[in-house]
């Protein structure tokens, strides 16, 4: 594993920034937590307390334009990417002002302008699609990267395979990240995974790998830095693997049978956001008082997001039936197949 | 009679297979340590072990082609596909190899193995998480594809199709994991390719299949204070299918609703439909009409997911539109 | 009007295109150095070079997956699934991907690819190479489904395809790839979802699509010696499909069968069948009725595979079931 | 690559019938081309001249029982295990006599009792399903193993990868085998695949592989033996790659344009039967007269297969309709849906 890195190669603003992101992604999670429980948000939501420094370092190093995809654990890489809290809970919500407009739900977060390309719900799904983005963006020579975050458990999957083999040979932009949580639902690596180390995947595609400590934010910023200069350069894709934990269950339906109590308070022992809260401290980049103040304003910005999304109207009906298509079918027979149907 | 959920019909007939049977098994995704996503099979995970409900990796194609094999072998697997809309990547170890190799290899292997998956719509889970792909397997000549709705039929169809040698889908409906029903006690088995009338009348004829038949039921309920006796015919199977019962009761009701969670267009209804009027031409005061789902990716937000939903409303107004009632 | 081969049209129609509009590529299995498969895209390797025309792995699931990806960065991929057989491998791709993430995102992103590939029986492929899955396609609101049975409908669809937004499953035949057409010269687009009356008549109307149009043809021609004069329609499109015209010519003939390469239950004719039956009911003599391919997986042995096989001779046949002809 | 072996471990009646079987397959498979140019044969057809070494290496290590598995290009594969040529090459036109009563044709040869258990079309389908079979017979305590070819390109598909971390996690007594002849169709593995060792991509299983050349019966038949014993031994499952080429066309249709006559004429050097037989006769375990009885022999035996098929009886018409179930469905709309189907 990689070992931390100088905070010092960032300015202290970006430093605070990456801080109040953690913050303000776990503080979206509780208050989703609390909602969900209230009934108000619905679907499966899978929740990211304990992996925040992920998507924080990952989004860190990619310039706008560049895009990021993921799955269905998707509520931090959107924020991180720069979502609209407010926009990310009103889709929680189901509201039409939510970032797709009430269509998507939890596990289908995007947001096209700030480069946030999608949480996808079918496992490994993302990684062809994000392989195929990439290679769009190489065609149309935008010197744009694609980083596509996957879990421990995707990298067993076809499409892992099928997609890091072609994402070679065709020399795409693409970063596969994976964030190593432990397990898939309630299946642990060494019951999914022949190889435990999941970065040793990545020499069967020739692609060079890096398995880093995913609960420190620097640890993933600095890996993510060079797979991305890397892959930007034109030599191909690159592959990082983040060692991490999700705190809460898979799912919020999950009864969390598979593991002990104390591999859990293990864990959380190296919270990612205590953990960096207290580095800027040492170092000086901020006070304890500004952590306190930065504490403040994510609580107020979600409180913010919740009013929001409670305020917003529902879709209306009629959104049922729109963008099916881009090119809308001249139906002749539309009167006929449709009386619940696509012309509504 | 014993009242069980639909889903402990289905350990239950599993456990006891399993007990019978030594070579029968359970593998798929989160079936042992996390206990199954809809929990079917975690308390067998506890009972049998978990060389015996075996997890997989994420993996549908490749379990679904091992499970098959396993099947060659002379074990009997039942490969969990966690939903199906995952079932989407098995579709060739299905259909282009499990459905095959007894023809294709004339005769000399057989593979019975099980695939149990669940459909079904209305928990908000959007546009990939709330298919129902039934119609795709129910078009393949080697498959065999049940689809019961209820506790009792959801075990003796279970049982039966561990004791014959084809391969099967088994697809369970995730909105009736948690419904309760009257289950024969001892050992029982359901035929597989008959349907059932759920429930007589001779007004109308309302034919589904799954969890649909619930809707129907509370349709036909509602049509009774109507003064409408709808009768209910249960599907049942898909592949094969009874039509004689539904034509059975076409002859007596002269007309015909499907009712269906899935997309209407090229959908199970259609070839009920279609062989339906074929075969009960002359006994049909008016066509065969179909309720289904709106020909849309399923949304997330509640509203408008409902709104697609077909509904026991949907139903009643199809019924006005008919003229079957005012 | 110039002839070609509906192999020829599609080339043809390819080559106009990616003149036109330097975001389309082709990828696929063997789409350069081998030639194609079936030698549709070889030529095209030749002029446009093999970063235009790119060779895939083995990959069904992930080339269909990389495609739709690449519509959504920006550029008009031609995908090409050497047979759809294969396909069942790309279902996840496509319908859980393809098709969903236009709307699933909220119109925030469209994925304008194009999935070509053939299916068709009748050269003692086997089980596994000789199948027809185009009803999976048509089921699925998010795509477009087109099956062109001449060259002139095979360029003008493909060449409307790259011309709009949506996924769309562009479905050719093996057994169409050498027949000869008209097509017209200069610019043109077929409209999508529309059928054509390949041959009026007013005795019985015959409906098909892709090669069985042929098939509908040569016994339309057997029957006018018989003094029967049958209308055929040309589907054209499946998703979306033209009901209208269909129903227009029923309205004239009063009678119908569908003619279609696949297995009959849960197929194409059944959503055809059950939606005329309806919306035709009172201009109908009797059902509609179809002929299909026999309910097997299709065996190698040329006899056998020829039994299995829909021909002219049985819808003669069937036509005397129905006493059109006696 | 692992050097050639000795060829004493084997006894001299072994030795000979090695070099008779490759010689049946290759007289078996210019049999097969000289009937398809006639039209006695359809379908699909992949013929297997070159790499008659792998099929005869394999089954050679392998015991009563063993079961052996792989594709389309199995004409060779299932001659090696046993499969009587006569029934092989009735499948082949057609006939009720036919290996599986001329439903399968060329692609899909089987022969349950010989261990041969099928020729797939799907390209990496059998893979997993070689997969289950190992795994059952592992569960049923058998004691044997199960061995599965695949082609170089198959290796980029997602039923590879599946397949072979599932074998490993669950222990499986499977052998995999790459034939690796350097193309896919037309697709050279350096378009197919981003490493250009398939053998690395086992690694990646934590499964031990070896590259050996495919020309080399004996190199063939001692990578197998070791493979076969670890993997019978309950230790999991190997990984072989042989490194071998096809002297034809990938199919009968193939137009071959997309490698030189050079490469073509070079690797015919290497003749994997010409260097066996010499290597035979060098050493005195066969003289030139027993060599050119041995291939009269063979050519006598394939004439006596040709003219069996050509007798044989096509199947009934009633055959369309069998095997389609074990348990044929009761039906009890038997005679509607099926005035052409079911159970006619
Ligand atoms: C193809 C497919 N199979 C199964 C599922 C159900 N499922 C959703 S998430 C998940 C576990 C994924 O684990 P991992 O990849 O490690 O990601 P994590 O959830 O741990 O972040 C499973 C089995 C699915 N969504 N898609
Ligand atoms: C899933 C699938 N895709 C495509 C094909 C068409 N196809 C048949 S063989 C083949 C090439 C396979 O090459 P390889 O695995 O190297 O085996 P070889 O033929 O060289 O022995 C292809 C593309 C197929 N049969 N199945
Ligand atoms: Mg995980
Ligand atoms: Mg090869």
């Amino acid at each position: 594993m990689a070992a931390a890195t100088e905070i010092h190669t960032l300015s202290k603003a970006k430093l605070r920034d990456m801080l109040r992101q953690m913050m303000l992604i776990r503080e979206f999670e509780d208050k989703t937590a609390e909602w969900y429980a209230r009934g108000r948000i619905a679907g499966f939501v899978h929740l990211y307390n304990g992996q925040e420094a992920n998507a924080v370092g990952i989004a860190a190093a990619l310039e706008p334009g560049d895009v990021l995809m993921s799955h269905y654990r998707d509520h931090g890489h959107a924020i991180a990417k720069g979502a609209d809290v407010k926009a990310a809970m009103a889709e929680l919500f189901g509201k039409s002002t939510g970032l797709v407009h009430g269509k998507g739900g939890s596990m289908h977060f995007f947001d096209y302008d700030n480069g946030y390309w999608g949480g996808y719900a079918i496992v490994a799904g993302q990684i062809p699609l994000a392989v195929g983005v990439s290679f769009a963006f190489q065609q149309r020579k935008e010197g744009h990267v694609v980083a596509v975050i996957m879990g421990d458990a995707a990298t067993a999957n076809g499409y892992f395979h099928e997609s890091l083999n072609i994402a070679k040979l065709w020399n795409c932009p693409c970063i596969f990240i994976v964030e190593n949580n432990q397990y898939g639902m309630g299946t642990a690596v060494k019951t999914h995974s022949a190889v435990q180390d999941i970065s040793a995947k990545a020499a069967a595609y020739d692609i060079p790998a890096v398995r880093v400590d995913g609960m420190d934010v620097m640890a993933v910023y600095e890996a993510m830095k060079q797979a991305v200069e890397y892959s930007r350069s034109g030599q191909g894709p690159t592959f990082v693997e983040t060692v991490t934990y999700r705190y809460r269950g898979h799912s919020m339906a999950d009864p969390v049978r598979y593991r002990e109590k104390e591999e859990e308070e293990q864990w959380r022992h190296r919270d990612p956001i205590a953990l960096f809260r207290q580095r800027l401290i040492e170092e000086g980049v901020i006070s304890e008082r500004t952590a306190r103040k930065m504490e403040d304003d994510v609580r107020r910005e979600i409180e913010e997001a919740v009013r929001f999304a409670e305020a917003s109207a529902a879709p209306p009906l009629s959104a049922l039936y729109q963008d099916v298509y881009v090119d809308q079918p001249e139906m002749p027979n539309a009167a006929i197949l449709t009386k619940d149907g696509w012309t509504k | 009679m014993p009242v069980r959920t639909y889903l402990e019909a289905i350990t239950d007939a599993l456990r006891e297979e399993m007990n019978r049977d030594e070579r029968i098994f359970i593998m798929g995704e989160d079936v042992c340590a996390y206990g199954g996503s809809y929990a079917v099979t975690g308390r067998l995970c506890d009972e049998f072990g978990s060389e015996r409900v075996r997890d997989t990796p994420i993996a549908e194609g490749g379990i679904a082609g091992v499970a098959t094999g396993a099947a060659m072998g002379g074990m009997r697997p039942v490969c969990e596909i966690m939903t199906i809309n995952f079932a989407l990547l098995a579709m060739d170890a299905i259909i282009n190899h499990a459905a095959k190799v007894h023809y294709m290899f004339g005769g000399k292997v057989k593979a019975p193995v099980i695939f149990r998956t669940a459909g079904g719509a209305g928990a908000q889970l959007g546009a990939t998480h709330a298919q129902n792909f039934e119609v795709y397997f129910a078009h393949v000549p080697g498959l065999k594809v049940l689809t019961p709705a209820f506790p009792a039929d959801a075990k003796g169809l279970m049982k039966m199709s561990l004791r014959q040698d084809d391969p099967i889908l088994f697809i369970e409906s995730t909105g009736l994991y948690r419904t309760r029903g009257e289950v024969p006690e001892g050992d029982f088995t359901t035929p597989i390719g008959s349907a059932r009338v759920a429930r007589p009348g001779k007004d109308i004829t309302l034919i589904s299949y799954s969890r649909m038949v619930l809707v129907a039921m509370q349709a036909a309920e509602q049509l009774a204070k109507m003064g409408v006796e709808a009768e209910v015919v249960d599907l049942r199977s898909l592949r094969p299918w009874d039509a004689e019962t539904i034509i059975e009761s076409i002859k007596k009701t002269n007309r015909g609703v499907i009712i269906e969670e899935d997309w209407q267009s090229y959908g199970v209804g259609a070839e009920i439909a279609a062989t339906v009027m074929r075969e009960a031409f002359d006994y049909l005061d008016g066509p065969i009409e179909r309720v289904g789902l709106a020909e849309v990716p399923l949304p997330y937000a509640r509203d408008l997911e409902q709104a697609a939903m077909p509904k026991p409303q949907d139903v009643i107004n199809k019924l006005r539109e008919m003229r079957v009632i005012r």
